[in-house]
């Protein structure tokens, strides 16, 4: 394809981004907006492919528009008309409001004009490549992630488990969906199967091709989504006691590794030559477990059966006899 | 490590450790409460007579500790430290003694002492404080510490009293901080010097440091009553009788008189002041002060309130001595921050037994009070001839020193109406008061003298603190040529003041 | 000034910034304040991917990506939160 | 409790190598700053981290009485945790991207603890504390793509040596302070605060109010005095210091207004940030040197004086609120009967609000009005002077209805150990930051001279 073909898709998908993004915030109908929005996401994941980022691409698909979806969708469920009429505001204040981001906006598209011209374009390109041998992988993307970065990772699922211990500590799960009848039932049946396959499957190549940890987590939450979606009440996650085990499993594991190449080398994570991917493998299975149980638990949006015992009373009695 | 280093700042801990743990004790430990209190009292003596001998003999007292950067807590004895501690530690113990059979059956004692023991440390250390940064923080502290004992009753008139002294004083104090702090920007540490240490600085823009003066003084105005700032004073008179007599002799009308001593003298130094014209003004304001309140005291039947009205005419001797350039008037001034102190505590001890045992608390009702009370009377007449200015007590000697020094400072021409005029005032609303309580025919409703007094007119613990003081305000004036008197100590201070 | 994809897309995510924060704004619903921030975010993405683009063919600079994968999972947790506070506060309202 | 004090004992051990052998780099994974990150321990960043786990630790210490129920107990400690390693991972980050990081993971946890007040205001009030913080985080994150932009470096201590005046300079400081304003509550963006602050259970809300806000004014002062430093004029931190004087008049004026102990509280905090950011245009006037150092110190005395008497302020509000069963202010009246600790604690906590010697923070406004004359920038003074009478006037309202009496009888001494905590911070924030002040000096003004230098 030529420069300009591909311009013309490039100012396509831009104008089709701005479109829908525009769309989604000032629909005056929530639930037109969360549509939108989901289209706004799969059409990022798009841009993210074009821009020859694989490894983003599929993460937006999963998280940023699945998962994302999930969560949008679900609180329309629970409240279907809350937000539809009156929800922008008017009058002069808007006027300001949208004068002042005008002006910002125009500024900043200024700015980067200016900046683009003087600005160095390699960055940190040029020490990734230089390093990624040193890394244990060769996708500089898990590269970064979960060696040079990896600090930022670790910190990055402390900041999902703090999200889920706040949705659960406001109190308990949503109550669980209908059973599914048997054609959906059936088709969860041959889904799950496959998201965990390919979930394990992104969480091995990440080392060298597109994918990695979050990809493989966001898939199991989806396949946890998708049980409980049919009708399972606890999205097919494990007894109570293991789902506490496998929250705070990744953070285990970066910390465990931390500490031991502390102990070693004086140095935090710190990964000794030979065993970076090994090492890495290690984590990423960990926090992949972690992800997953978190994104699920966070869909399910509050303490499920079982988390306190203390209050049995108050949450739904299980239902398990749809399985 | 030595003595010197540490003589003031025990001094100041001498008051300050027994006050916290006084805090500490339940409210019925009475007995260990008294000794607590008495223990500190004496030992504050005792450390100050050591000072007195130490200064006396020119050693030098000082403890140093950095808090910030070129800001350095100092306490540092000089002479005219020593006088302030001096009345401070003695009229503390007298006091002390006083609000332990004053506070016999009330609440809260333990909060009380406790902060009356804050209020001496205050005191002492404002006193000691060797720079100005140290003389805000005490002045401050003092706020602090007499707010509760303003609001001690704990009703309503007693805290809007309180809460109208805190906001005069409040406000008073960030004039003097702001004052304080500028001049600490233009002229350095402002470590007190005798002499004055801005005279020896070069450069500083004599307007800037004529506004500066006027923060400083309106700052510790508020304190020292000065009029317009004495708004306060009459209110906080709803205190206990010992905090009264403590707030109107010692501790916080002092330390605005105090302050405005210090910062005449020793930070501006009396000749630089006045080459400034800044004097003047001062000595006017003091002038109306003394009138005023003598004015205002004449109409008042409560009797507190009269007295109230009586300290703010009276402090305004001290910053109208110092006003007046001249080493006589130097010494009125100054002796008179101790005259005052002994005499107004004597009046307000006395003022104190007649609530107490008689329930009196108004001008109107103490016809005939001689006769049931004649130790009290006794030593409130005393106080009275005193402030008036007739000898021999102190009184006369700080108004024979101001007159003889406006004298010598050619001011006599309007400073000797204001003191003839002011006398006369003291006299108009002594006098009657003497007169009903000694001529008059008293009420027969008073409770006879309690037995278990011993057949005293009322608890000794009340009876004896102003006999004493009145006996020490007697002797201040008969003995004033005697080494150690306030008059020779204040003499000695005007002379190394006026050295330069 | 030529126009190139990096630059197409960096002045989409400044614009997909400037509307978001307008949403975010004016937004008076808490799903609608959501969404919009998670526009805002977006906007900050895309322009942090648009300018590690160096071309067809050539390896893109992958901090920004791994910067962007942790927004991305950032973004979510925030709105799962968000969303579940709503949800807390309405069966407060029910109550 | 343990691991609060052994993070106790490491930030001491770390305060004690930084004051010995300077400032502390440690390379992550041990590769170099920018291709990795870098965690930074100069004396600044010692100190406060020595404050929160100060803070912290009597917090904790506090809420082991505070939450009676064990489902409670346990729905808040991990957050409670999760809360100060963000803290501690603050002030400790030398990357823009990972300060993003953090700050996200400190408003998360956060609003996950603020929610955790009963009743429909403590959740709306978080709804609310949630999207403003995430709007902040926004703002942040565009102005450190930008630096990255531009720079091609996310490393604060190679950054120093790169950072330049320009447009793409400018905006990039722009949006991250916008960010952190509205995160640190800088008038008129506080609006949030107030209602957060006051309905959070006791103990969140004095971490709030002592440590999670000042994460946000401490990013800026790395940021205006210490990394973009070289790239502003000194007139774009008036801005700053005028909406600091604002805050300061406003935040006392509606802390006296306040009908509740905790609102007047949190009102009382955004009056105090004002203070700090009062500090920015004369920091910014002031070249390199020994005033500098004494007016940064101030600084640093009056965020710690703050730290420790607001959380202790806020404990004692706690004890109150659970032994009277209300925080109204009106109501009062026989508080100091009941709990002598604790209104001691308060007026003591009110010493150093009001900033009365012997507080530290009685020194920082006496190092921030001299530094304020000495320059010629009078309009500061009054503000600091009205804040400063204006929060008497709201501690002493207070106080004197805690004194009232009702009815003298009926309320027993009840005050336990509970209240020991709070008594303890107020200590500090009264006696041991005033006394001991000098040492704040000492140790951090070295530290203001510094600006990021690379390995």
């Amino acid at each position: 394809m030529g420069i300009q073909l591909w311009l013309m898709l490039d100012l396509v998908l831009s104008g089709l981004a701005l479109g829908l993004g525009w769309a989604a915030v000032s629909s005056r109908d929530s639930q037109r907006s969360v549509v939108f929005f989901i289209a706004f996401g799969l059409l990022l994941a798009i841009i993210w492919a074009r821009l020859n980022a694989p490894d983003l691409a599929l993460a937006e698909a999963a998280i940023g528009a699945g998962l994302s979806g999930v969560l949008l969708l679900s609180a329309l469920r629970d409240e279907p008309a809350a937000a539809a009429a009156g929800d922008m505001i008017r009058g002069p204040k808007a006027l300001l409001v949208t004068l002042l981001s005008l002006a910002l906006t125009a500024l900043f598209a200024w700015v980067l004009l200016q900046t683009l011209d003087v600005a160095d374009k390699v960055r940190m390109a040029d020490q990734i490549a230089a390093q990624l041998p040193n890394s244990g992988v060769t996708n500089p993307v898990t590269a970064v992630l979960l060696n040079f970065r990896a600090y930022d990772t670790l910190l990055e699922l402390a900041v999902l488990l703090a999200a889920v211990l706040g949705i659960q500590a406001l109190g308990p799960a949503r109550p669980p969906y209908r059973a599914a009848g048997p054609l959906l039932g059936g088709l969860i049946r041959w889904l799950v199967p496959l998201l965990i396959l390919t979930a394990g499957y992104l969480l091995w190549a990440g080392a060298h091709a597109p994918g990695g940890a979050f990809q493989a987590g966001a898939l199991l939450a989806a396949a946890a989504v998708m049980l409980r979606l049919g009708g399972d009440p606890d999205a097919g996650l494990p007894r109570p006691r293991v789902q506490r085990l496998l929250l705070v499993a990744g953070i285990a594991g970066f910390l465990l590794v931390g500490i031991v190449t502390t102990a070693i080398y004086q140095s935090f994570l710190n990964y000794p030559d030979g065993w970076s991917g090994g090492l890495i493998l290690l984590i990423e299975t960990a926090a992949t477990l972690a992800i997953a149980t978190t994104l699920a638990l966070a869909c399910i949006g509050g303490r499920p059966a079982g988390w306190e015992p203390a209050e049995s009373g108050a949450v739904p009695t299980r239902q398990r006899e749809s399985k | 490590m030595n003595l010197e280093s540490w003589l003031p700042a025990l001094i100041v801990s001498s008051s300050l450790l027994p006050g916290l743990l006084i805090f500490l004790l339940r409210e019925e430990k009475h007995r260990l409460r008294t000794i607590l209190n008495l223990f500190g009292a004496v030992t504050k003596l005792v450390l100050v007579g050591m000072m007195i001998w130490g200064v006396f003999h020119e050693r030098v007292f000082e403890t140093r500790w950095t808090l910030a950067p070129g800001l350095d807590l100092v306490l540092h004895a000089d002479e005219l430290s020593v006088l302030f501690v001096t009345l401070s530690t003695v009229l503390w113990l007298v006091t002390t003694v006083y609000a332990i059979g004053y506070l016999e059956n009330a609440p809260h004692r333990s909060r009380f002492f406790g902060f009356f023991s804050l209020c001496v440390t205050a005191t002492v250390g404002l006193a000691l404080a060797g720079n100005l940064f140290t003389f805000v923080i005490f002045y401050e502290i003092l706020t602090l510490a007499t707010y509760p004992l303003v609001a001690h009753k704990g009703t309503p008139e007693a805290v809007r009293g309180a809460r109208i002294y805190l906001t005069y004083t409040l406000a008073g104090g960030m004039l003097l901080l702001i004052g304080a702090i500028w001049l600490r920007t233009l002229a350095g540490p402002l470590d007190f010097a005798q002499g004055g240490i801005l005279s020896d600085i070069e450069g500083l823009d004599t307007t800037t440091l004529s506004w500066v003066f006027l923060l400083l003084i309106s700052g510790l105005g508020v304190k020292a009553a000065l009029v317009p700032l004495h708004g306060w004073l009459p209110q906080a008179m709803v205190a206990p009788a010992p905090v009264s007599a403590l707030l109107h002799a010692v501790a916080v009308v002092k330390a605005g008189a105090f302050g405005i001593v210090r910062v005449v003298y020793d930070v501006y130094g009396v000749e630089f002041a006045d080459s400034l014209d800044l004097l003047a003004p001062l000595a006017v304001a003091a002038a109306i002060t003394i009138i005023y309140g003598s004015v205002r005291a004449l109409t008042q039947d409560h009797l507190k309130k009269r007295l109230a009205y009586s300290t703010v005419s009276q402090v305004s001797y001290i910053a109208l001595g110092v006003a007046i350039v001249g080493p006589i008037a130097t010494v009125g001034g100054l002796v008179h921050l101790v005259h005052q102190g002994v005499m107004k505590i004597t009046l307000f001890f006395a003022a104190g037994n007649y609530a107490e045992t008689l329930g009196i608390h108004k001008v109107s009702e103490m016809n005939g009070v001689g006769r049931r009370m004649p130790g009290t009377t006794l030593a409130f007449t005393i106080g009275a001839l005193g402030m008036i200015g007739i000898p021999p007590v102190a009184g006369f000697i700080s108004k024979w020193y101001i007159g003889l020094g406006a004298v010598e400072a050619g001011a006599a021409e309007w400073v000797m109406p204001v003191l003839v005029a002011s006398s006369l005032l003291n006299a108009a609303y002594f006098l009657p008061i003497l007169y009903r309580a000694w001529f008059c025919k008293a009420s027969d409703e008073w409770p006879a003298a309690a037995p278990r007094n011993g057949g005293l007119e009322t608890d000794a613990l009340l009876l004896w603190p102003p006999v004493a003081t009145a006996a020490l305000a007697i002797a201040a004036g008969l003995f004033a040529a005697a080494p150690y008197s306030p008059l020779e100590w204040a003499e000695l201070i005007a002379e190394r003041e006026y050295r330069q | 000034m030529i126009l190139t994809a990096e630059l197409i897309y960096a002045l989409t995510g400044v614009g997909l910034f400037g509307m978001g924060l307008r949403g975010a704004l004016l937004r008076r619903s808490l799903l609608g304040r959501i969404l919009a921030i998670n526009i805002c975010g977006a906007g900050v993405f895309l322009l942090l991917v648009a300018i590690s683009y160096t071309g067809p063919g050539v390896a893109p600079d992958a901090l920004p990506h791994a910067l962007v994968l942790t927004g991305i999972v950032v973004a979510v947790s925030a709105t799962a939160l968000a969303l579940a506070l709503g949800r807390r506060l309405r069966e407060t309202a029910r109550e | 409790m343990l691991t609060t004090l052994s993070t106790l004992l490491a930030t001491g051990l770390l305060l004690w190598q930084v004051a010995h052998q300077g400032r502390q780099i440690h390379a992550l994974g041990g590769w170099d700053p920018g291709l990795g990150i870098a965690l930074r321990a100069d004396p600044l960043a010692a100190a406060l981290l020595l404050m929160s786990s100060l803070v912290a630790l009597a917090a904790g210490w506090y809420a082991t009485g505070y939450f009676t129920d064990d489902a409670r107990q346990s729905r808040f400690w991990p957050i409670w945790l999760s809360l100060i390693t963000a803290l501690h991972a603050l002030f400790l980050s030398a990357d823009l991207f990972n300060l993003y990081v953090t700050l996200e993971l400190l408003g998360l946890s956060a609003v996950a603890l603020a929610a955790l007040g009963a009743g429909r205001a403590a959740i709306e009030a978080s709804l609310r504390y949630l999207t403003v913080g995430l709007l902040g985080s926004m703002a942040f994150l565009a102005g450190v793509a930008l630096i990255y932009i531009r720079y091609g470096t996310l490393d604060m201590l190679s950054l120093s040596q790169l950072i330049h005046p320009g447009p793409a300079t400018w905006l990039a400081l722009g949006l991250m302070s916008a960010g952190l304003m509205l995160k640190s509550a800088l008038f008129p963006l506080h609006f949030w605060l107030p209602p957060a602050h006051a309905n959070a259970p006791a103990p969140v809300s004095a971490a709030l109010s002592a440590l999670v806000v000042k994460a946000a004014v401490y990013l800026m002062m790395r940021l205006w005095l210490d990394l973009f430093q070289p790239t502003i004029s000194p007139a774009a931190s008036w801005l700053l210091g005028l909406l600091g004087a604002t805050a300061v008049l406003w935040g006392s004026w509606s802390a006296l207004r306040a009908q509740r102990l905790k609102l007047l509280a949190a009102y009382s905090t955004v009056a105090q940030l004002g203070y700090l950011f009062i500090f920015f245009p004369l920091l910014m006037a002031l070249p390199a040197g020994q005033p500098r150092d004494a007016a940064f110190g101030a600084l640093v005395l009056m965020a710690l004086t703050h730290a420790f008497a607001k959380s202790a302020l806020f404990l004692a509000a706690g004890t109150i609120q659970q032994h009277a069963g209300h925080d109204r202010i009106a109501d009062l009246g026989g508080t100091a009967r009941a709990l002598p600790v604790t209104t001691f604690t308060l007026a003591l906590a009110g010493a150093a609000l009001i900033g009365l010697p012997p507080s530290g923070a009685f020194l920082a406004k006496w190092q921030l009005l001299s530094t304020a004359i000495g320059l010629g920038q009078w309009i500061w003074v009054p503000a600091v002077a009205i804040g400063s009478l204006l929060a008497a006037a709201y501690i002493f309202r207070l106080l004197g209805y805690t004194f009232g009496t009702r009815d003298r009888d009926a309320l027993a001494l009840v005050d336990g150990y509970e209240s020991l905590p709070a008594l303890l911070l107020a200590i500090i924030a009264t006696a041991v930051l005033g006394l001991g002040a000098a040492l704040v000096w000492q140790f951090v003004a070295p530290g203001a001279l510094v600006t990021e230098a690379p390995l």
